[in-house]
């Protein structure tokens, strides 16, 4: 679905993340790694957001690390961006619209807007709101939605449990799900570890901008090494 | 001749080119034979260009004309009259600047606008004898000495305005003024308060107006809250006069309006009616008036200039336009007279025989208000707004109304700290 | 009374014509982070474009008022496409850039139009309503009317359309709004355009009331950007807002002292606000 | 002395050499027009202390009217010598400053710009509004310093003697302004300028700072004030108004900001382009215009970059471009 | 003997309480870590600390006085210095200048300075801007612009400048991120020394097994409050901790 061809990004001549090759398939991934390891950085490579200084991405089997970020989002990649940049003089309403910017499909925006709302019922009841008078929570979901509203194949997701409580982590993970049950394909990329592997069929740990651990997430979650790796204790 | 651009560029690109000067020699740029220089020392860019434009154009028709003529006649040999001209941008530094280009052009008469210029020029003006004509009476002071003001005494004529008000409209009584917040609105609502003063009127509205202002509707609603029966918009720019009297018209006001000029008058007759202004007063005749010619004695060929002004540059006439010609005219007879183009001959000359002034005869004043007797006052005429065109209604003397109501006037300035012991 | 009325007439009006022009800079400010200095020049090209167009070739005040709109937006194109947009090296680029076209549009102006101006653009709806003794011209009216349509259909676009949640979604945050598909560039040529179009009708609309001049936008941009600061920059509620209330301030205060009186109250006015909220009425708070 | 240095105060000697021979070979014109500059470049140069802390001021011209209408009392109403009305220009013009900065200093970026104008326009106003400062027709006659030391008489309302005058005094304000740069407040200033937070964060108390700028600024406006009302002869309040302070910014930038001769040259530059383009008559100002827009399409970074020699004067480091107005007004809209 | 305490400190941004009700005592001489998970107002306390923010209830007392709502300059000159997350540095100066401009503030000198440097504090300042050249071994850099220096090189340049201000507590927020192994236990010398020579160091920090090997005292913070506070070892075997941290599953 989605593969990193040694792809190296830097921000003026520091390098944010070097060499990295990664491929995974449809389902839920993940990429865990703790602060300043450079996934951030990779999802913004991946969106068209910064450029890569070499390498390649191939989305689909074509390349896409020469498109604009409105190029990529009509290749059928949305992105959730860490900290989850909603609107914030936007309403909720707005918000989710704006997701489908470039679509022109307006019966199945329609549907899929009734949908987002029946999913997060929070969000169908401040509508009218502006977005930055939202919970941190609720935040989370409005983004979700709002790249769900894009109709994507991949939905890139940076950081999505960062400052939630566990009962909003738990209710996180069965959106996330849901998604990936609809036949979307999820990219994570988490700090916090064990939710993420808990989902994710495949998953790599970067440290210091660079891959250094690749496998399935069931043998990362119990896997001592990454334990101590990643988390330290 | 449309010279004044030749000077300036010429020295303009080789200073640029060079970057030093060595150019400033006087001897290098003195013209060749028999032409003498006469400078428009006026704002051509922003928004004060509005008067300098037409006066500096005016000069150049006035120089084609005299020069086609064969020129003025001085001490037994015939000159041309060349017109250069330097944007002072109403600017202390840069006016200055340009009567310094004018000297080291060797430019024999200097025509400002007057207002803010003077005031950056007399230091130099006494120091380099620069003659120099002004349209302000009122930059006039005891050390003046080469200033004169040849054409326009504004705001003396004002009070003969008000003295035909008061003979064509025995009974009323109330009247409004306005002007903009400058010298020029200073000085003259001034001396329109002292000739409503003298003639009995009562001032119930009496404003200044900010030189940006836009809207005049505030203006007016303020001016028309009084009730007047007359009402003065003193010497407002033509476009501002225009607005004021629209604002009056569509306000309801129905009376006589008072302005120096009525440049826009059959525009503003477009825009509200001849009915409106018909009788309105004004001092500004128009050129192209068949009996011009009998009141402009001082002018030569007047409704003629009007015409090669307006081919050469159509729709820009206004007032100054004819006033630095005036100026010219003045200064003509001076250096003729004198036999010399030395500002102290040339002086002398005039005082000793004034020339004669755009509307005739008239003697060098100024003394009482100014300190110095540099303004050749003569009579002025007063036009009124009839079946839409102005009309000289009478000609009056300036100088006879101030003699007569002088301690009116000298209060009235005295309170707007403008006579000339309160300069700062 | 009377005169109160009056004022309060002008009041409105000239808060409309206000409105109209700082609602446009807000905008250009929000979305491209661009000091336009040469807006004031915008709105005096509007003015001549509808004398140009409606008087002098003779289209009628509905006509000049379409072109004033389509000039002025093609020149605001121009400048985002040919200027601002190769401006990104330095952050003051634009700002003197503006000047430059500032210096430029007045020029020409003067050049084409002559600095003597008498154009008159003469207002479809002459005359004045007479209600109760006072006299209000009805193009005064149709001044507050049409700029109370002009700001509604704004706020409309900006609320209902597509175009007007990605035109504040790119002011709000522009890598989220990369995100969603919105092309930065062509939302920040539209809005140029439209700034520039607001200008132009704002020009329009008061040409038959001012003085047209080449020099009447200085005073214009003055006002707008002490409006804008007081209502903090970059929000157009906040925009419309301290056009309302400073129109009026200055309104009252120039009917009932002098405008010289109103000028430096309100530069007070807006150094007060400055001082008890530095971000303006409506702006966001921001730390020292 | 580094080379850079020793190269920077030779080419600075040849400047101020090739100034005075101006009058030794050109006429009156161009010596009153060498007077402009040389207190345009005083402007300039102090403009420059306010720039060094990340901040734009619309200010600056009417602190340098401050000075010009002291002077004008001072001579008028006190019949001062011009040393003591220089003085006097240079405290009242700081202390003003030093009121201002109280409640300018609250703000930054876009509203500091705005609020600066605000107060500068205010006190434009009230010197328009108060017959005691001359109203709308300001002062005239301010006659020039005239010197007589035993046998030895200088009149100073020469154009070329007052240009000396003038030459001197900005030539020893220079230096100051200099030094102050090099020295550990200038630093101060740098530090602020690129990184305000870092700097407080080491203890740079940072308002604090960019106020001591605003009023040294303002100081040596004042004496630029001193200058242009002897030199001028006269002190009106139009000359104070936004187009001035919009062209001193313009040079400012169009200049460079980085070094110290970067404004320098900015103002010498575009004072000449504009002087030049006299026999452009009314269409001046457009072409002046459309050389503001090159300028900044093709040497977006100043004149100073396009000489390359912006190290030369830059104490130990370059400095980071000019531009954290809309840098920080980025922050401000959010 | 704390140098540094918090009592009761709560920030709240409109409706959102960052941080709730802290108390934190940091005893002089040590290396105190401050952890928690991502969001858990870990930043938001460093900036109550530094005087960033003020906070809505409670106070900050450094060295038993308050500092409640002081600038960030007065505490730094107060001796409490901080360094940024990120790369906060004067990027186009060189090593050296950023060093010495550490101690622009801090160090004693008179109005005379304002026109020229005094060779006493130029000396003084080339001396101490050596020193920490050494230290943080940045002394062939000493001209390279700091724009030019690697991620973990920039780190150890904050911190450097931040020593220039000769502080008593020094904060850092975020150290050992992006740097590599080698980096990483070369700055846990440079801060075990620093404690040597009697600054109290207090660290928010998301590398566990460095604050676990470094620290004296950890605080964990979740929810923007205070779960638990105690040695390393304390800290490791608490179980919430984990969970906090590590994440439920799901």
């Amino acid at each position: 679905m989605i593969e990193l061809r040694n792809l190296a990004v830097h921000y003026g001549r520091v390098a944010a993340v070097h060499d990295v090759s990664l491929t995974f398939e449809h389902g839920i991934n993940c990429i865990i790694g703790s602060n300043g390891a450079g996934k951030s950085t990779l999802m913004r490579a991946i969106s068209g957001l910064v450029r890569p200084s070499s390498g390649s991405i191939l989305f689909e089997g074509e390349p896409i690390e020469n498109l604009s970020a409105k190029a990529i989002v009509e290749r059928g990649i949305a992105h959730v961006p860490e900290g989850r940049h909603v609107f914030p003089e936007l309403t909720v309403d707005e918000n989710l619209k704006i997701g489908a910017y470039l679509r022109r499909d307006s019966a199945a925006v329609k549907r899929d807007y009734d949908k987002i709302c029946s999913v997060f019922p929070r969000l169908a009841e401040r509508r009218k709101q502006f977005a930055n008078t939202l919970s941190g929570g609720e935040q989370q979901m409005l983004a979700i939605g709002r790249a769900i509203m894009a109709a994507p194949k991949l939905v890139l997701m940076d950081e999505p449990s960062m400052g939630l409580s566990p009962v909003m982590v738990g209710a996180m993970a069965e959106v996330i799900k849901s998604i990936n049950a609809e036949g979307k394909s999820v990219l994570l990329v988490e700090q916090n570890a064990n939710v993420a592997l808990s989902l994710s069929s495949d998953a790599a740990v970067l440290e210091q901008g660079r891959i250094s651990l690749r496998g399935k997430a069931a043998d990362m979650k119990d896997d001592e090494h990454v334990r101590v790796a990643y988390i330290g204790v | 001749m449309t010279n004044s651009i030749n000077m300036t560029r010429r020295q303009a690109l080789l200073a640029a080119a060079a970057g030093t000067s060595l150019l400033a020699m006087p001897g290098v740029l003195r013209a060749e034979t028999k032409t003498v220089k006469v400078g428009a020392l006026v704002p051509l860019t922003g928004d004060l260009s509005l008067w300098g434009l037409p006066a500096k154009n005016g000069a150049d028709v006035w120089a084609s004309r005299v020069n086609k003529a064969g020129g003025i006649k001085v001490a037994g040999e015939q000159y041309n009259v060349e017109v250069v001209s330097f944007d002072g941008a109403y600017i202390a530094e840069k006016t200055l600047q340009g009567a310094r280009a004018f000297q080291d052009q060797d430019v024999k008469f200097t025509m400002i606008i007057g207002g803010d210029d003077w005031s950056a020029l007399q230091d130099f003006s006494n120091r380099n004898k620069m003659l120099t004509a002004t349209l302000y009476v009122s930059d006039l002071n005891p050390d003046s000495t080469y200033l004169i003001a040849p054409v326009e005494a504004h705001p003396f004529y004002f009070g003969l305005g008000v003295e035909y008000l008061r003979k064509v409209e025995p009974n009323i009584k109330t009247v409004s003024l306005c002007a903009q917040d400058d010298v020029t609105g200073r000085s003259s609502l001034a001396y329109w308060r002292a000739g409503f003063d003298a003639h009995g009127f009562e001032i119930v509205n009496d404003q200044y107006f900010d030189n940006a202002t836009t809207d005049f509707a505030p203006v007016v609603s303020a001016m028309l809250a009084g009730k007047p029966e007359a009402v003065c918009i003193d010497t407002t720019y033509p476009s501002v006069a225009l607005l004021l009297v629209e604002q009056l018209f569509t306000q309801g006001y129905k009376g006589r309006i008072l302005h120096a000029g009525f440049e826009l008058l059959p525009d503003m007759v477009k825009r509200t009616s001849k009915e409106f202004m018909e009788g309105s007063i004004a001092f500004f005749p128009r050129f192209d008036d068949q009996t011009i010619a009998q009141a402009a004695t001082g002018f030569s060929d007047p409704s003629g200039f009007y015409n090669e002004y307006n081919a050469a540059h159509p729709n820009e006439w206004n007032n100054t336009s004819w006033e630095f010609p005036a100026a010219l005219e003045v200064w003509k007879q001076g250096v003729e007279a004198a036999g010399s183009f030395d500002a102290d001959k040339v002086l002398e000359s005039m005082k000793a025989t004034p020339p004669k002034h755009i509307f005739g005869e008239a003697k060098w004043w100024g003394k009482d208000l100014f300190g110095i007797d540099n303004a050749l006052l003569g009579n002025w005429p007063i036009v009124v707004v009839k079946d839409g065109k102005v009309e000289i209604a009478e000609v009056g003397d300036q100088a006879a109304w101030y003699e007569a109501h002088k301690d009116k006037v000298e209060a009235r300035f005295r309170e707007e700290d403008l006579m000339p012991d309160q300069r700062r | 009374m009377q005169f109160l009325i009056e004022t309060l007439i002008n009041s409105a009006m000239a808060s409309a014509a206000s409105a109209l022009v700082v609602v446009g800079l807000a905008l250009i400010f929000g979305v491209m982070r661009i000091e336009n200095f040469a807006h004031g020049e915008l709105y005096m090209v509007g003015a001549y474009a509808a004398w140009y167009f409606g008087t002098s070739l003779g289209g009628g005040y509905a006509v000049g008022f379409v072109a004033a709109v389509m000039v002025t937006a093609m020149i605001g194109v121009f400048m985002e496409v040919f200027l601002f947009r190769r401006l990104k090296e330095n952050p003051m680029g634009p700002l003197i850039v503006t000047i430059g076209v500032l210096l430029v549009l007045q020029t020409a102006a003067a050049w084409l139009f002559g600095v003597n101006s008498n154009l008159l653009v003469d207002s479809p709806f002459a005359g004045a309503a007479s209600i109760a003794g006072i006299n209000v011209p009805w193009h005064r009216l149709f001044v507050i009317g049409a700029a109370i349509v002009l700001l509604g259909g704004l706020t409309v676009l900006l609320r209902t359309t597509k175009f007007g949640w990605a035109l504040r979604a790119v002011a709000q945050d522009k890598d989220a709004a990369r995100l969603q598909g919105i092309s930065i560039g062509a939302i920040s040529l539209l809005a140029m355009a439209l700034s520039a179009g607001l200008a132009g009708a704002a020009g329009a609309l008061m040409a038959p009331i001012v003085r047209i001049s080449p020099y009447m936008g200085q005073p214009i941009i003055i006002t707008a950007f002490i409006v804008i600061i007081l209502g903090g920059i970059g929000s157009l509620e906040g925009a419309i807002l301290a056009a309302i209330i400073y129109s009026t301030f200055f309104t009252f205060i120039s009917a009932y002292f002098d405008s010289t009186v109103a000028s430096i109250a309100g530069l007070c006015l807006m150094l007060l606000v400055l001082v008890v909220k530095p971000s303006g009425l409506m702006g966001k708070a921001q730390k020292v | 002395m580094t080379s850079n240095k020793k190269a920077g105060f030779g080419f600075a000697i040849i400047a101020i050499a090739a100034a005075a021979i101006v009058p030794l070979v050109a006429g009156d014109y161009y010596v009153s027009f060498s007077t402009e500059i040389a207190i345009m470049i005083l402007m300039l140069s102090s403009y420059r202390m306010v720039v060094l802390t990340g901040e734009w001021s619309f200010a600056h011209v009417v602190l340098q009217g401050v000075g010009a209408y002291t002077a004008a009392i001072m001579v008028k109403d006190w019949g001062a010598p011009f040393p003591v009305s220089l003085v006097a220009g240079a405290v009242v013009a700081a202390a003003v400053a030093a009121v201002l900065s109280f409640p300018l200093l609250k703000m930054r970026g876009f509203y500091f710009l705005m609020g600066t104008f605000g107060a500068a326009e205010a006190i434009r106003l009230l010197w328009r509004k108060f017959k005691y400062f001359g109203g709308t027709r300001g002062f005239s006659g301010i006659s020039a310093p005239y010197l007589e030391v035993g046998p030895i008489t200088i009149d100073f309302g020469h154009p070329a003697s007052f240009f000396y005058l003038a030459l001197a005094i900005v030539v020893v304000c220079l230096l100051v302004i200099w030094s102050m740069e090099q020295s550990r407040l200038g630093q101060i200033w740098r530090t602020i300028e690129q990184q305000d937070v870092l700097a407080q964060a080491v203890g740079i108390d940072t308002r604090r700072y960019r106020r001591i700028a605003f009023i040294i600024s303002a100081a040596f406006a004042g004496i630029a004030g001193v200058l242009l009302a002897y030199a001028f002869g006269s002190v009106t309040p139009n000359r104070f108004n936004l187009n001035f302070a919009l062209y001193l910014m313009i040079w400012a930038i169009v200049g460079g900001t980085r070094s110290f001769y970067g404004v320098i040259l900015g103002g010498i530059i575009l004072m000449g382009f504009d002087e030049s383009l006299r026999f452009a008559d009314e269409l001046r100002p457009g072409i002046y215009g459309i050389i503001l827009i090159l300028v900044m399409l093709f040497w977006p970074r100043g004149i100073e970059r396009l000489v390359g020699l912006d190290k030369l004067f830059a104490p130990k480091a370059a400095l980071p471009d000019s531009g954290s107005l809309a840098a920080s007004t980025k922050g401000d809209a959010r | 003997m704390s140098v540094l305490s918090l009592k009761g400190v709560t920030k709240k941004f409109g409706g959102l309480t960052a941080v709730n009700d802290v108390n934190l005592e940091v005893r002089a001489g040590t290396i105190h870590g401050l952890i928690g998970p991502n969001g858990a107002g870990k930043t938001t306390l460093f900036s109550l600390i530094t005087g960033f923010y003020t906070p809505t209830t409670g106070t900050v007392h450094l060295d038993g006085e308050e500092v409640t709502s002081t600038s960030t300059s007065h505490r730094a000159r107060k001796g409490l210095v901080r360094t940024f997350q990120g790369t906060v540095l004067f990027p186009d100066q060189t090593v050296a200048q950023n060093i010495a401009n550490g101690m622009l503030a801090t160090a004693s000198g008179s109005w005379r300075d304002w026109f020229s440097e005094s060779q006493a504090y130029a000396k003084n300042r080339d001396h101490e801007v050596e020193k920490l050249l050494q230290f943080a071994r940045l002394t062939d850099l000493r001209n390279a612009a700091a724009r030019d220096l690697s991620h973990g090189q920039q780190r150890v340049l904050g911190i450097a400048i931040a020593l220039a201000a000769k502080p008593r507590v020094l904060l850092l927020d975020e150290p050992f991120t992006g740097m590599t192994a080698s980096e990483k236990d070369r700055l846990v010398e440079m801060l075990q020394a620093i404690r040597q020579s009697g600054t109290t160091v207090v660290l928010v920090e998301h590398d566990m097994r460095t604050v676990m090997k470094l620290c004296d005292v950890i605080t964990v913070l979740n929810f923007g409050k205070v779960l638990t506070e105690g040695t390393p070892e304390h800290v490791r075997r608490h179980p919430e901790v984990m969970s906090a941290y590590l994440g439920t599953a799901a």
